[in-house]
């Protein structure tokens, strides 16, 4: 029998196949399309403190194979996400990650303290790709110091239980060092990567295309991107959990990803081509897993980097 | 929020046929049940480009007309105007080709009790999906007045069943190439007056879109109208195509056009906002 | 009449297109399909001090929208160059930008001494995003010191005359911050942006799809990542000029570049789909500005940076 | 290095023929001068995916055969074996389609000056290329004997007009499908020996040609084959399908395969290398 489960940090997951945090929605719109219990998980779109209206729009730009999105994180706040989100899910059977996001070091710890003792939650993954009000609004995760005090107030704030796991920018010198700093603050995994910070330029109207001007690129044109960290992460932390992200829209990209070093995968933009992106995804990773003579998913884990001897 | 997307179905489509109409292309599905479920309003979302295209996002397409051919499956009629590389490679597609496609989705519009004098409203491609609304109200017993506008005789879509359905049809075009010189507002206050006009439902750009909603406030008419916001998913699940809408509750939200839209009342949309986030925008901040 | 004269430094231009470093041989191989003086500049493969083999191969793979190479600087070294390259150049009227790239700050600087007596040539790129083998490989254009220190050593040994434009890598945390610094060392302009860092993994073999595991990510895949970086540095130092490149292959490509904050263009990767590539969008660009009321390119350069007061 | 691509042209061809031939799609399209400048040996650069495609770059196919039809133009004949995205897309496209491809481009099969005995050897699709060097060759007075080997019957790829331009066609398969069960390597040796061969020509995969070579060397024959490295730009400006290759002054350099190739002479090719650098090539440290 193939084993497709999969774990990160202590929490355990059916199978590798989750929504990227920001491209599920609340789980409602996609579950007309399939039974969200089928996902190794949900990811949550990121959560704040309060309700947020997001943006001004337009807030999406389509690019060569991606697309370009500044939504600002528009949700509802930790209280009402989990009045109506989090249940909503549970009665699903789903799997859930929740994605918190704060715009200081104490936001983060107020949202772990709210969500430590909330029931079925399998871990957190704490978004630190958001703007820091007290430095500038500079991202939490450009910077080693400001990383390791958004993931350590968590952190101290979560109890033992649930597994953080940090989400990380790919626009930093280097995401091996930021990674070690997060390792470091308590993180017990790692999301790679989030979108790529970039802008269009609407050459009728001879502005910025987007009302926030630059936005986060994601889709399958970042996937050599994604690859490239989640080998080098991997590479230099062969024993974080990561979960993989950027692009990926088959089982094929998904395997790249999971040779690569990742233990698990979310599915974003290709969710917006094709509702049923991920559950293709999964039948064609699994596919792809037992054709190339695995056993379990495990063993494909960071398969990649296995010494110019190895078969 | 129960019920999201929940008639909605994905299915690959064959072309039947792929007309040019003007300036535009009038493409029908074969949907199967797709087309029973779906109401005027709905719209539907197209994946283009093909097997190893760039385009990585669908694209949305108002619903003209569906037709249920019982045994033989439903068909699903629209119309595109080829615009940019998506709508482009969707027009040049024939008969025979399968299309992935998601339908239908999003609200419809509202279809009164009553028997009403309603007064339908479209610019350019916008005045497709008035037809089946059309013809759902006349068999409530409905009249129903037409005016279509567009820059120019080319972009006016009215095929010929489509102006036997209505009592009335008023062509405007800005150029003066068919029916009379000027905009679609400029006929309207006319025709709302003379005809007893109940209700007013719109399709077409925002900037006629809010003319319009200027002329029914004006009448204080009820008025429903399909807005079209850049849409990366058509599903709810990306937040992109919101806009500022006044609940029942008077609070202002970001909704989302593709599943809270893109049929509303045009007395919620905020019309002033112009794409920023109006002051008292529920988290704003 | 339309002015499509532009400048870098103090060098001028016919027209802003050039082609990209390493993405139009040595002109021999294009010089088939058009003629080399056409162009604004062909900019040549960055040139080393000694011969190069360059990386073993697979040295290429074919991602969404976009490529990986990891060619490895191959070439003759400066030397040949010189007596072949240069000569060939300047019989066919082309205006020549001569692309250096350097080991260590002492190539550079013996590089520039090289070159400065050189006729014919326009300007100078000054490639810094390669290896340091002084410091543990890592890319000079990475870090603020080792960046000001290859364009310092450039500075003092070009004299006066040569105009250096420093092209920098897009995968740094801040390229605001290392553009300032090399311009404070003395770079006269920009070149932005050198390829991604990505990965490609050949899931048949199941490992590294290149010999040299990661490459550069080029073609319209980036081209938002260099849409931001040029909007970015021009916005922060609005009087240094910018070459501006990334998966530019139409002339509405370059137009957004241009209104960005680009003086001139460079075509890479498109030039590989189409060699007439760079004269396509010659005339594309010509026409997209005039259509737009612009009597001259330089009216372009930053315009979507204008005030929203602006028409 | 003067000359570089200098018979090379960029012409939109329209696809005159497509027709699946086993597991092979033949194709003709129409290139005007092109087909008179085509030497055998020779590759076509073409643009993949259509309009908004996400492949961007060219892809090389051996020249099957042209005809110079004088004033109504040139055709121009490819094999394509549908393998990945770009090559599938190519082997969909019906005739009036029309393709944008450069042509003529590499190194063509020298052709000796007296009438000699060849042996043309072709793993799979790399059989086509070696047709049109056939009739070059009889026409020379040469006698010519071919091998062509491949996984399986479908994978074949011999014409009746083909088969009958050589004075002898072997044929051998790995699963016995068709001809003799081996490879192409196993049956040359007799072939050599019984034909009195002067020289072989061969084109097909890496590992084939190598092989091959070994068997030329034991015989002490001229070697020609056709390489085929992974290329970004097909003309020579990209540096990515290098291989080493010893110069007549011995040294080794990483030299571009798409104008110092594919035709090179099999003594040159370090086929120990397996895509590494060898030592004491031109720049290597
Ligand atoms: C609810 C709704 C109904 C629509 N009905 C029709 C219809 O009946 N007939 C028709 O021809 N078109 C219709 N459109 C517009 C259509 O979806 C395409 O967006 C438009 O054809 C341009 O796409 P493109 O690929 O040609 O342009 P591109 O420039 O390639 O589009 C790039 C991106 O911008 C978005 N975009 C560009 N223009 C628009 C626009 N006007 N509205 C929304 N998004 C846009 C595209 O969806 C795409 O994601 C509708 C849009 C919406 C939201
Ligand atoms: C000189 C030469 C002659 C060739 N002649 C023929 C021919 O006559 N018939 C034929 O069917 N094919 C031929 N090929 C291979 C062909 O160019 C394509 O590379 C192959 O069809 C795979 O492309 P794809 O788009 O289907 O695969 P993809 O996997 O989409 O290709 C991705 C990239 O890898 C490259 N690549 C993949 N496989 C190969 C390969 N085997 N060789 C070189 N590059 C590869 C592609 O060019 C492309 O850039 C030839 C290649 C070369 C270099
Ligand atoms: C519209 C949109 C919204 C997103 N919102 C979030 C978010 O709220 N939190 C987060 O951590 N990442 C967010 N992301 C990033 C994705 O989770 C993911 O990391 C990224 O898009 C790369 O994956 P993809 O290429 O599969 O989309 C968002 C991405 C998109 C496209
Ligand atoms: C095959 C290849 C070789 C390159 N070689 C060089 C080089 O030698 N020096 C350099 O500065 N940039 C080099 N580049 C980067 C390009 O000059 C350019 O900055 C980058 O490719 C982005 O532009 P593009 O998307 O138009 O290709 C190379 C790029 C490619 C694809
Ligand atoms: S288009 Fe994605 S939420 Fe409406
Ligand atoms: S394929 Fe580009 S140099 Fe040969």
């Amino acid at each position: 029998m193939f084993n497709f489960q999969t774990t990160l940090g202590q929490a355990e997951f059916e199978n590798p196949i989750f929504t990227a945090s920001g491209c599920a929605g609340s789980g409602k719109e996609l579950s007309q399309f399939f039974e969200l219990n089928q996902l190794g998980a949900v990811v949550t779109k990121s959560i704040m403190l309060k309700a947020r209206s997001g943006r001004a729009t337009p807030r999406m730009a389509e690019t060569p194979s991606g697309m370009l999105n500044s939504i600002g994180l528009q949700g509802p706040g930790i209280d009402l996400f989990l009045e109506n989100d989090v249940p909503w899910l549970r009665d699903q059977g789903a799997t859930i990650v929740v994605s918190i996001a704060g715009e200081s070091v104490e936001d983060y710890a107020v949202l772990a303290r709210k969500l430590r003792a909330v029931p079925g939650i399998s871990a957190l993954e704490v978004n630190i790709s958001c703007p820091n009000v007290e430095n500038r609004g500079q991202v939490f995760a450009c910077h080693p110091e400001t990383a390791r005090a958004a993931i350590e107030s968590v952190r101290r704030n979560i109890g033992g239980e649930l597994p953080i796991i940090a989400k990380l920018t790919p626009d930093v010198t280097s995401i091996v060092e930021i990674a070690k700093e997060v390792v470091a603050a308590g993180a017990d995994g790692l999301a790679l990567i989030n979108t790529v910070l970039g802008m269009v330029i609407d050459t009728n109207t001879m502005r910025p295309k987007l009302a926030g001007k630059t936005g986060g690129l994601s889709g399958p044109a970042i996937r050599p991107i994604a690859v490239r960290a989640v080998y080098q992460v991997h590479a230099a932390m062969p024993h974080v959990k990561i979960l993989g992200m950027g692009g990926i829209s088959s089982g094929q990209d998904a395997f790249e990803l999971i040779l690569a070093g990742a233990s698990a995968v979310s599915v974003g933009t290709a969710s917006f081509g094709n509702p049923m992106a991920a559950m293709k995804i999964k039948e064609e990773l699994r596919n792809e897993l037992i054709s190339h003579g695995f056993d379990s998913l495990r063993e494909a884990v960071g398969y990649a980097h296995r010494s110019e001897g190895g078969n | 929020m129960m019920g999201i997307n929940s008639n909605a179905k994905q299915v690959i489509a064959e072309i039947v046929s792929n007309k040019k109409v003007g300036a535009y292309h009038h493409m029908v599905f074969a949907v199967g049940d797709i087309a029973n479920a779906a109401k005027p309003g709905n719209f539907v979302a197209i994946s283009v480009g093909g097997e190893s295209s760039q385009l990585v996002l669908r694209r949305a397409f108002a619903i003209y007309r569906t037709f249920d051919r019982g045994a033989s499956g439903g068909l699903l009629e629209i119309v595109v105007a080829p615009h940019g590389a998506g709508s482009t490679w969707l027009a040049n597609q024939q008969p025979g080709v399968k299309i992935d496609l998601i339908a239908p989705l999003g609200t419809a519009f509202g279809i009164p009790t009553e028997p009403v004098r309603a007064l339908l409203v479209g610019g350019g491609y916008g005045s497709a999906p008035l037809f089946g609304l059309s013809d759902v109200l006349k068999n409530r017993g409905c009249r129903v007045d037409m005016v279509i506008g567009a820059s120019t005789a080319m972009k006016i879509y009215a095929p010929l069943d489509g102006k036997r359905s209505v009592s009335s049809l008023t062509i405007t075009t800005e150029d003066g190439s068919t029916g009379k010189t000027g905009k679609v507002t400029d006929v309207l206050r006319e025709i709302i007056t003379s005809n007893e006009i109940d209700i007013v439902y719109s399709c077409g750009p925002m900037g006629m879109l809010e003319a319009i909603n200027n002329i029914t406030e004006e009448f204080n008419l009820v008025h429903q109208c399909s807005i079209e916001e850049s849409m990366a998913c058509g599903i709810g699940v990306c937040m992109t195509c919101v806009l500022p809408i006044k609940g029942e509750d008077g609070q202002i939200r970001m909704l989302r056009s593709c599943i809270d839209g893109p049929v509303v009342a045009g007395e919620s949309v905020i019309w002033s906002a112009k794409r920023t986030i109006p002051e008292g925008t529920w988290g704003a901040h």
